[in-house]
């Protein structure tokens, strides 16, 4: 789960590390109200979106005085950005975050992320902060800073320290960047993250080491004991397909074409993708109901593909491990009558009583197409997506 | 032969009391197992589905000799029951419960790492479909009837995907000695090279089709056990050549991927080590022909 | 660092371990006043003092109404508690606990330990609560329950449930039981505990799992980082003269006999302790000045010395690796002038200008005697004891 | 010959700018031993005695080849210091600091073990009074004076009772391959056993003379190591046995104290192991004179 800059940056500086002084508005009145609140000349008008490198997509305005930070919020609210991130679709600004701007000497990147294949935190940084540090990390690896985490004894200040010399970081900070470093990664720790990101992370020209901007995003699988970040969670900042479909306890991906997948497991979901790729079509989104999914699941899932517009056919592959074909079948009957669906619907049903789930389906009056492989029900699905 | 489990493991189950993992013990009773018991904290001392039920592991493995376990616990509590089987002394864990927090795996891994290397636990998951030695014993949440017994060793990630192939196989008439689902978490136990190295060992194993997918670097550590020690025919299919390259958070992610994470790079170096690399997912019985 | 039962009790039920209702108290009247706060019919005065046993000597009182508590509380304030525990010079009792009495239906005993040769903390419990723990674990030390901590992941919740299943502990209570012993556990890491011990913990009439005493010990080593409890520290529980060298940076402990001993380093001290026993002598304290002492230190050592009235002889055991024997000799010198000893002063130098040294004392006028070996000196000490 | 440290040994100092580390470092150059460096953080780039100074070990052992650290660093930041030294891969680590927290100890101890056992940094402390191989190397805080050269091997917890020992010894005209202090802290790292397989095979090392106390079983692992395993003669002093029973605080400490724990009870397994004990610590020159 992601959450936004404002969030992460309270988040952190609860853990020690140095922000700006900020306020969050929902509209330019707001937004205004929080600048007075704040004893500085300049403001950023920051809009909050969950993604980085806003800075080049407009997303973030200079403002000197009242009627600045009026326009610029103005012109943030409901504006929809995309960002090198965010993908062609973009992401609509519903929260705008108003700041200091603070006089800036140098500016360094500092990232935590799990290493899966190590199974540790590792800690990156590079002495050049900025937007294109991937660009420049695959040019000159070299310039990257890495340290690897111990599970047994977490970060150790000896390696804060590290990190502090080999960004070249004045002595005089050394404190405020072991400080910094080690609290970032207690919110790593303690918070279940698994990523926190400072960039960039700033010397001010009075000395001090800030956090200009910080992204932060959460362990799924963790916020049932992570209450306060599960709180964080703003909708308004994912598909709003994908979210009725995980309140219905379904996965849901939307991509860029027009079959729909309705399909049970992750695995499953990849095999499809690549099997209608291989026959030349393109998948609309996947919808995985999941390993063991009774006869409603299929109803409501067919409920959330028709919300889809882009969907013009949809296949069906199940593999019945846990659950039954023939549960699939009459759940789909009944669903295709409830919702009158007239796009071609292409079913592959194998596993646990396929046989009678096939039959099911022949014997019912509802128009599908069966097939008997997985290759097949792709091959079919993409032969009648209408030209 | 079949590698891990057979006839003799002694099995318990560790939660089995919800609707998951009431249903599928009683599959692995049926299928024949060797199900020794229970273990529900607090019901010790009472039976279900006919098997006496134990307050913990260590009781469980005292009295019934286990060496086996499979954990349907719920995922806030998995960690623990991993653990748990670790300290009492089993040896063999399969965790079919997923989705659990990437810290407590973290500490699972290095707590079972503090036992010397002889005592150590072989953990299988978490977010495991299971072991399956076909005319032996489950050890899992496979469909038994999709398994032949047979000579093909099956390594998936994804447990639909390896039900598929041993259902392709089945159709073509083809068994497996043994068919195992390591999981698709970040951080899982067994891999894809320590379960070549049993496979390689296994005298009864004649080929094997492993299923990767996008994600990780055991895909390329396998292609290089591969090249370097595999006495046997493997082929490999990997999931997720046409996936959509997710939306991303900041630069970090992308700054610590290492080659051979994407599935295109997976089957390049699987093809550079030799490994057959199984085209698509319906091609496992075709590609497995061919090398019998 | 011990500290006093109340203190610990406050401590632990931050981190969710379930104590009677109490107040303190430094007089009988609060002591009733704390009652008075109280919802409770009987209650129970407990004399606070850095020993356990306390109620076998009488420490603990049950009481009923105003009047009773007043006697109690009066009865305990300053009287002077010998324990099993405490050595037979007791403790005087300057601070009382006034405690809500609950009924105790089972008694069980908990601690959580460093055990140096596992280097882990090791949790022992026992289904027999109560004072004689250690003679009932020579009895059948198969009885004791003794879980052993993996540093690298911390205590587990499936350790705390094994260890309720095996005192036996009702189902009921199984979650409370977890909570308890999970909460001593990070009290233990969080706080640098050495010691945490719940004897007993209870389960009384309405199914509460209850601490009923408590004793915390803490790492001296990291009382650096523990301010809040360092200043829990009583000084009125510690030997007077023990805290005077301590607070000049000597480290003295108070022994039974009539030969004071001023050593440098801990391992010279128990050597010559051993070598006075063997002449047949008895050591009335020791005085660490440290390995790298200073002139003034000893001046200081030699007038903490002095304080004690059972010295009847005092030995100097010096070996200099770090510090020098004529700056011993000298402060030696002054000390001895300055506080006109006369009793008799054996002295032994050895190490870095031991010559030195030694003829700096012989050309003084003051009258000490000198040994050239560890055990001449022990042998002089014992002799020139006053029959 | 002699064990740990010789004229080979490239050493740096964690911690020389207090009075103490300034005091020794100097002592230890004026020894001979090859001091390459020496670690203050902020300090990097500059001059100390002589000697470059960095920022960190790693930049140290990068430019200096230092396999060999003394740690003089105030308590508070010793085990990070320890800890420091083990990942910028010094072999061998003297830390003279003590009074460290147990939970620090803990944590050191932990760290170093996370690295492969080939790989692995030999902690000396905390406590410790460091290593003395006379006429070649210094790497402690011994005054060197006392010690001559010779083959007598030296393991002391206390540090002022080695001295002592190599003191007595010294007046008697015989001397020492290699004196080194371990620490008496709760946490040590190594330990007896350890510097008796060193001094097993040590040619030059002709008999030992351990100094153990109360606390511990680690007296008790040597005379059992010394009964199996040791070809030369060994003997030890206990500190203590007049020792007062501490104050003590609850029952855990009681319970959990071992058998094995007390000067009496070291004293007899050393002598059922054939351990020659030293009756008192006036002695030490005697008993050795008898074996040599």
């Amino acid at each position: 789960m992601d959450i936004h800059e404002y969030q992460a940056k309270e988040l952190l500086s609860e853990f020690g590390v140095t922000v700006p002084r900020g306020g969050l508005a929902y509209s330019p009145a707001q937004a205004v109200y929080r600048a007075k609140g704040i004893d500085s000349e300049h403001f950023l008008v920051k809009a909050q979106i969950h993604s980085g490198a806003r800075s080049a997509a407009g997303g973030i305005i200079t403002c000197s005085g009242e009627e600045e930070i009026r326009k610029a919020a103005d012109e943030l609210m409901g504006k929809c950005l995309v960002t090198r991130q965010t993908g062609p679709k973009g992401q609509v600004v519903h929260r705008i975050y108003v700041e200091e701007q603070v006089t800036v000497v140098k500016e360094y990147y500092v990232g935590f992320v799990l290493d899966r294949q190590m199974e540790r935190v590792v800690v990156v940084a590079s002495a050049d902060g900025g937007m294109n540090i991937e660009d420049r990390y695959k040019e000159q690896p070299e310039s990257l800073i890495r340290i690897v985490v111990e599970p047994a004894v977490g970060m150790q200040t000896f390696q804060a320290r590290w990190i502090a010399f080999k960004l070249g970081i004045d002595k005089s900070l050394l404190t405020q960047t072991v400080t910094t470093l080690l609290g970032c990664y207690r919110a790593f720790r303690d918070l279940d993250a698994t990523l926190i990101e400072i960039n960039p992370l700033a010397v001010t020209d009075d000395d001090h080491l800030v956090a200009l901007d910080a992204k932060m995003s959460f362990d799924d699988s963790a916020l049932f004991r992570r209450e306060r970040i599960a709180n964080l969670r703003d909708n308004t900042q994912e598909d709003p397909l994908s979210r009725k479909a995980s309140d219905r306890g379904l996965n849901y991906v939307r991509l860029e074409g027009d079959i729909g997948c309705i399909v049970n497991g992750a695995g499953l979901a990849m095999a499809t993708l690549d099997l209608i790729d291989i026959a030349g079509g393109k998948p609309a989104n996947f919808l995985d109901i999941g390993v063991g999914a009774q006869p409603d699941v299929v109803n409501k899932a067919v409920n959330t593909m028709l919300s889809d517009e882009n969907v013009k056919v949809i296949l069906v592959n199940i593999f019945a491990g846990s659950n039954r074909c023939d549960w699939v079948a009459e759940g789909l009957i009944k669903a295709i009558q409830k919702f009158n669906i007239k796009i071609p619907v292409i079913i592959r049903l194998a596993g646990t009583n396929a046989k009678t789930g096939k039959k099911i389906l022949k014997d019912s009056e509802v128009p599908v197409i069966l097939a008997d492989t997985m290759r097949e029900a792709a091959e079919l699905a993409v032969k009648h997506v209408p030209k | 032969m079949s590698i891990l489990v057979d006839k003799s493991n002694k099995v318990i189950v560790q939660g089995m009391l919800g609707e998951k993992g009431t249903f599928h013990t009683k599959r692995i009773i049926e299928y024949g197992t060797n199900v020794v018991g229970g273990v529900i904290p607090e019901k010790g001392g009472s039976e279900y589905l006919d098997l006496p039920i134990f307050d913990t592991v260590r009781d469980a493995v005292e009295k019934t000799d286990a060496d086996t376990s499979i954990i349907f616990v719920s995922s806030p509590f998995a960690g623990d029951a991993m653990m748990e089987a670790a300290d009492a002394g089993i040896k063999l864990c399969v965790c079919i419960t997923g989705r659990i927090p990437a810290q407590d795996m973290i500490r699972v891994k290095r707590y079972v790492r503090s036992f010397p290397e002889a005592d150590r636990m072989q953990l299988i998951g978490p977010g495991s479909a299971g072991i399956m030695s076909p005319g032996k014993a489950l050890v899992g949440v496979m469909p038994a009837y999709l398994y032949k017994e047979g000579n093909v060793g099956i390594i998936a990630r994804a447990g639909t995907l390896g039900f598929e192939a041993a259902y392709q196989l089945n159709k073509a008439g083809i068994g497996v000695s043994t068919s195992l689902g390591i999981g698709s978490e970040a951080i899982t136990g067994t891999n894809f090279v320590e379960l070549l190295e049993w496979f390689n060992k296994d005298e009864d194993t004649k080929a094997i089709v492993m299923i990767g997918e996008i994600g990780g670097l055991q895909e390329v550590d396998a292609a290089r056990y591969c090249k370097e020690h595999m006495k046997k025919p493997v082929m490999c299919y990997i999931a997720g050549l046409a996936a959509p390259k997710g939306k991303r958070m900041g630069h970090a992610g992308a700054i610590i991927t290492a080659y051979g994470e994407s599935a295109a790079e997976k089957i390049e170096v699987l093809k550079e080590c030799g490994v057959k690399v199984v085209p698509d997912p319906s091609s496992f019985a075709e590609c497995v022909k061919e090398v019998l």
